[in-house]
């Protein structure tokens, strides 16, 4: 299998969906000539053209409704909103709109929009450029909501994304970008609402979203050598939420602890906390942990941002104390 | 512009049912707040009396695979673009065979095969989606327009301006209908509205228009034009309609003397009437009687009639329907 | 004491702010002479006068920058936005400006801005008009957030936000409006953070917030007669909130429920039962069950939307049943 | 409107201190991308460098406890309304001492004493923040003014539109200046702005001039004039200046060349300088000789010195800080 970094994977899945469907088409701010400010989309509209590589005006509301409108008339709209902290001006036309248009009409009119965004902190990005906000979108019925964590799922599931009947919220890390790993050679696509066991293990459970998988496999690494064996488990789609997966997997180990991006407090990591904690409960022998991000906005100043995401130390020291091990 | 005359002129059979609409939609009005009154329908609704003459000169100059999308105040829109009575007064009273099954309402009504993407419930929300749906239009290569129907209130919405912009830099068929009814909700517009609103959208290098709102013959024909327009790639265009709506913002705003006199609404209701005037004009033209208008009324009521006791004997959906529809 | 309604302690709360408070003013679509649709402000532009209680255009993102703006420069704005759902509109003021002003500038800039709105469905008014957000804006660090569930507790919350030097989001039900209430005379504030106790009890806790208040207390009287003494205990600020005092009577009791009109997955429900799960879990004798509103968009059909949101009869089942008597 | 000549006109000390600011700002600047390069700066920032007379012309006119609000290319604005290029070199850094703690960074200082609200990472986000200072200002009866920078590329955001309509309503007094430096990022303007830019502010009844934003003096003459008429409550006006950034969008941002030519990135610095603008007007107008200029560069130079040396010196905060100033 070729390895590809993150973003590379991105774009050819993206390539892929634009050769495969004429409805397709990709908009957003500084996506054509430029590929985005990541060069996630670089070389894209060489290929297919500025007619379906569109470089849109500075207007997140403007260019998500007009997904909306071209989807609901038949096409795939693929709408980019370059930093996940830009979801705050597209809310109304995301859960409003989108998110209801299929409901409200009672079932007539379909919503086949995909928006991509990025999350993620610690890029000394400061407050308005390093949020995590799938928290919000998953709380919307009528959205899906991906969170990919290697190269082979971002492809997969993006694809999946674009075929999707409904309006799909597409979360990419920053940081995970560059990160490389092995994709699949040739045509697939990976199902949503499937968690992915990214590493079995027996002592305690840690379901880890987005680039927090990477920290949850180092910290399970950690605890290996100290004698605790982590079972890594990485939902993939928060909505649909493969409830049945992490049950299992903490039922089988008798502890959880769940790492995400989002501040903790009321954030993503207290609903799966709160599902696994409810439906393991007689098989539980501690407490669900959360790890989320503090509850501070993201500070510019690097020692300040380093204290405010899980890390693997925070997260073994979390699995430890869950283990009796402290 | 060179416009063929037969695209634009008004014969006399499209003189009529423009007449017939008007009474339809003036009826189903009626009836709404009928409805509302004797406490049958669930919630509020938004009567469009008064404002007959934009939904059908505009729609009568579309298609029917057109868009349109609509307001709060939609349902005078979704009939003029065709759709049933019966099915409409069904979806008011939240019924399975209403347009949405039910689920959408007085606010949410859509009619996808007559080209109707929607009512919609936030002032200015749809603005997008109109601007979409010419975008699909021009990239699927259909001569499609779109017509975003908006109150002059969502002129306080930023996201107006924003797809303006879009919709006149990428020359998109679409043209935005502003239903200048005077009111936002309770307060005038001018107490909302600086500047001068036609300046709006020609700053944006959009083509705009007014018209007399109570005149359907002129609404359809600056429509007609601008529809043509649009479709040969002309791009976008605004069209301001003055009107005014005779009853309440919603069908429970009863006692209005603290924002509008009792004066105004005489004299829009007495001098201003988009179905008398154009009754009027009908017999002075010799394209009606008294008896033809009359007996359109009463065509129209016995439509009304029927669609009601439709609506009002279907079942409601059972309620195990409430998690359905949510994903497609 | 006077009984008042709920919409007559908010009236109270903002004239008496308005009185005391030279720079405290009110602003929000039809707030003036009409008294917004609710009719809860009116009277205030009579005493007040327009320059005081604002009529705006309908840009909700405009007024809410607006208020951003005279809040760091020395005004205490309450800014009005009539449905909940137009929260959709104004996140990136709130969430980005509003929110982070104070963190970012180092503690320098203050925004004693109080954002009043909505949130409660049944009212048959469809799916954009019956949100419940407020577990967005909880997410959002900077923010404090009430949710009244009493005219009495209305009144002196509202003062305290209007006194609070940070961004409040104050939260009515508007399905309490006409609910009436013995309400203190005289001047009185609450303090954030300490969540009441509705009712004693010692069986099971019912943790509310809102209108879930009157429903957990119908159920509690119907469990009464049951034999099942129910303590429903309302938080009445969701940030800062009073961990304390729900875990101690999660660990008095060995059950809890949590009750909350937002939609359950993602919700503040996960948060609450998170947190009871987490701290009280040696005390606990059952899961923590939640009921929030269901993961659907509201329906405008009546027998749908009332299939859509907890009432005296599921939160009796679920406390039956975790109490073992099903 | 009738000006005294005293408030507009340019006197010798203030042409002086306006070469003085924008060298300051310069130099400031070459040292922030010094920074990034060296690998001495956490994260990007944006740089200023080709738009000094915009900032300084507009500042020059203002008073301390007038307020501005800035965007993510702020150093100019900051600089300009007065901060301390060593406290900002220090927030640059992620530094104690900076004016934030370091918990702002480049795109987010704020200097409340001098009267600047912040820089703002949201393109167009500080339009309603400076649109409410306004606001204040007026109710409190002070006459403060407020000046809200932005680039073009806030023209796509519909903010803008909500809040000058608002500001027009009711008078306030706030001057919006956008800085057109042709491109939104990595895109020219004219591909992302339809219509006429002026018409824009004007459909709103909005004041609005267009200014060399290279010429220092002409900016300071317009911003003094629609300052003056704000203050005696004239209402709102809008400042079109148009300018170029020599630099990247950001400091990583160094091969441009698909987007835009080398050429007109040589015309604008060796034409359109502003400080070489400004220092042969200095100089013909016999205020300044060459060594006065070259000692203010001089001066400059060891102020920026001085304050980098304090930045680099300067203790990051400790890790406890970060929970600190979530609430007031
Ligand atoms: C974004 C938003 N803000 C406020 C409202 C509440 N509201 C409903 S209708 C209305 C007035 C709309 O006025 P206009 O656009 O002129 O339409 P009209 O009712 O006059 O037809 C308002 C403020 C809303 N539905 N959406
Ligand atoms: C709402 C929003 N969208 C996108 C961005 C990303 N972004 C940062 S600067 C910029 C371009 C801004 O162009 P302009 O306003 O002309 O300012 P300039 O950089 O040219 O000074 C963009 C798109 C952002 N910060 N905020
Ligand atoms: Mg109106
Ligand atoms: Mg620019």
């Amino acid at each position: 299998m070729p390895e590809l970094t993150f973003a590379q994977a991105v774009n050819q899945a993206l390539a892929e969906e634009l050769r495969r469907d004429d409805t397709v088409f990709v908009i957003g701010e500084d996506v054509a000539e430029a590929g985005t400010p990541f060069k996630v989309l670089a070389g894209l509209v060489d290929e297919f053209g500025p007619e379906r590589v569109l470089d849109s005006p500075i207007s997140e509301p403007g260019i998500t409704g007009l997904g909306v409108g071209a989807a609901v008339t038949g096409m795939r709209p693929v709408v980019d909103i370059m930093f996940g902290d830009f979801l705050t001006l597209v809310m109304d036309q995301l859960a409003n709109q989108a998110a209801k248009t299929h409901y409200m009409s009672g079932g007539k009119l379909k919503v086949p929009l995909t928006l991509r965004t990025t999350m993620g902190a610690t890029r000394r990005s400061a407050a308005q450029h390093s949020q995590s906000l799938h928290a919000w979108v998953a709380h919307v019925p009528g959205l899906k909501v991906v969170l990919p964590s290697t190269p082979a799922d971002a492809k997969g599931l993006l694809k999946t994304a674009i075929r999707d009947d409904n309006p799909v919220v597409f979360i990419e890390d920053k940081m995970d970008y560059a990160v490389k790993g092995e994709v699949p050679d040739g045509e697939y696509t990976i199902p949503f609402g499937v968690a992915d066991v990214k590493r079995e293990g027996e002592d305690v459970t840690i379901v880890a979203t987005s680039s927090m998988v990477r920290v949850a496999l180092a910290a399970a690494e950690q605890l290996e050598t100290e004698g605790i064996s982590a079972e890594v488990i990485d939902p993939r789609t928060l909505v649909p939420l493969d409830r049945d997966a992490l049950i299992a997997s903490a039922e089988k180990t008798g502890r959880a602890i769940v790492v995400d991006e989002g501040h903790q407090s009321y954030g993503a990591s207290a609903e799966l906390a709160a599902v696994i904690a409810e439906r393991a409960f007689y098989s539980l022998d501690a407490p669900v942990r959360r790890l989320g991000a503090m509850d501070v906005p993201v500070p510019f100043s690097p020692p300040l941002e380093d204290e405010t995401v899980p890390t693997p130390e925070t997260v073994a020291a979390a699995a430890r104390q869950l283990c009796g091990r402290t | 512009m060179s416009l063929t005359a037969s695209r634009t002129e008004l014969g006399a059979d499209l003189a009529l049912e423009m007449y017939r609409r008007m009474t339809l939609i003036r009826l189903f009005e009626e009836q709404a707040n009928e409805l509302y009154r004797s406490a049958k329908m669930p919630g509020l609704t938004h009567l469009y009396i008064g404002e007959e003459a934009i939904a059908v000169g505009v729609c009568s100059a579309l298609r029917r695979e057109d868009w349109i999308t609509s307001t709060h105040r939609g349902h005078g829109h979704c009939l003029a673009k065709g759709a049933e009575v019966g099915r409409m007064f069904a979806e008011l009273l939240g019924k399975e065979a209403g347009y949405c099954r039910g689920k959408g309402g007085s606010m949410h009504i859509a009619d996808h095969e007559n080209g109707n993407l929607g009512a919609n419930a936030i002032v200015g929300g749809s603005t997008g989606i109109a601007t979409g749906a010419a975008f699909s239009a021009k990239r699927r290569g259909t001569d499609q327009v779109a017509v975003c129907f908006f109150g002059e209130g969502a002129l306080g919405q930023g996201l107006l301006y924003e797809v303006m912009n879009i919709a006149s830099l990428w020359t998109l068929p679409v043209i935005y209908v502003c239903e200048n009814n005077q009111y936002n909700e309770y307060t005038h517009y001018l107490e909302a509205t600086a500047g001068e609103i036609l300046a709006r959208p020609r700053a944006f290098g959009i083509e705009a228009r007014e018209v007399d709102g109570q005149d359907v013959r002129a609404v359809y024909g600056q429509t007609a034009e601008l529809v043509e327009r649009a479709r040969g790639g002309g791009g976008p265009a605004f069209l301001l309609c003055n009107t005014y709506r005779y009853h309440g913002h919603h069908v429970g705003d009863v006692d209005r003397a603290y924002y509008r006199t009792k004066e105004e609404e005489d004299l829009w209701r007495s001098e201003r009437d988009p179905l008398a005037l154009h009754g009027t004009w009908l017999e002075e033209q010799r394209l009606a009687t008294p008896e033809t208008l009359k007996n359109t009324e009463l065509e129209a009521r016995a439509e009304i009639g029927a669609g009601l006791a439709f609506a009002l004997e279907a079942p409601f959906p059972d309620p195990s329907e409430v998690t359905e529809d949510v994903y497609a």
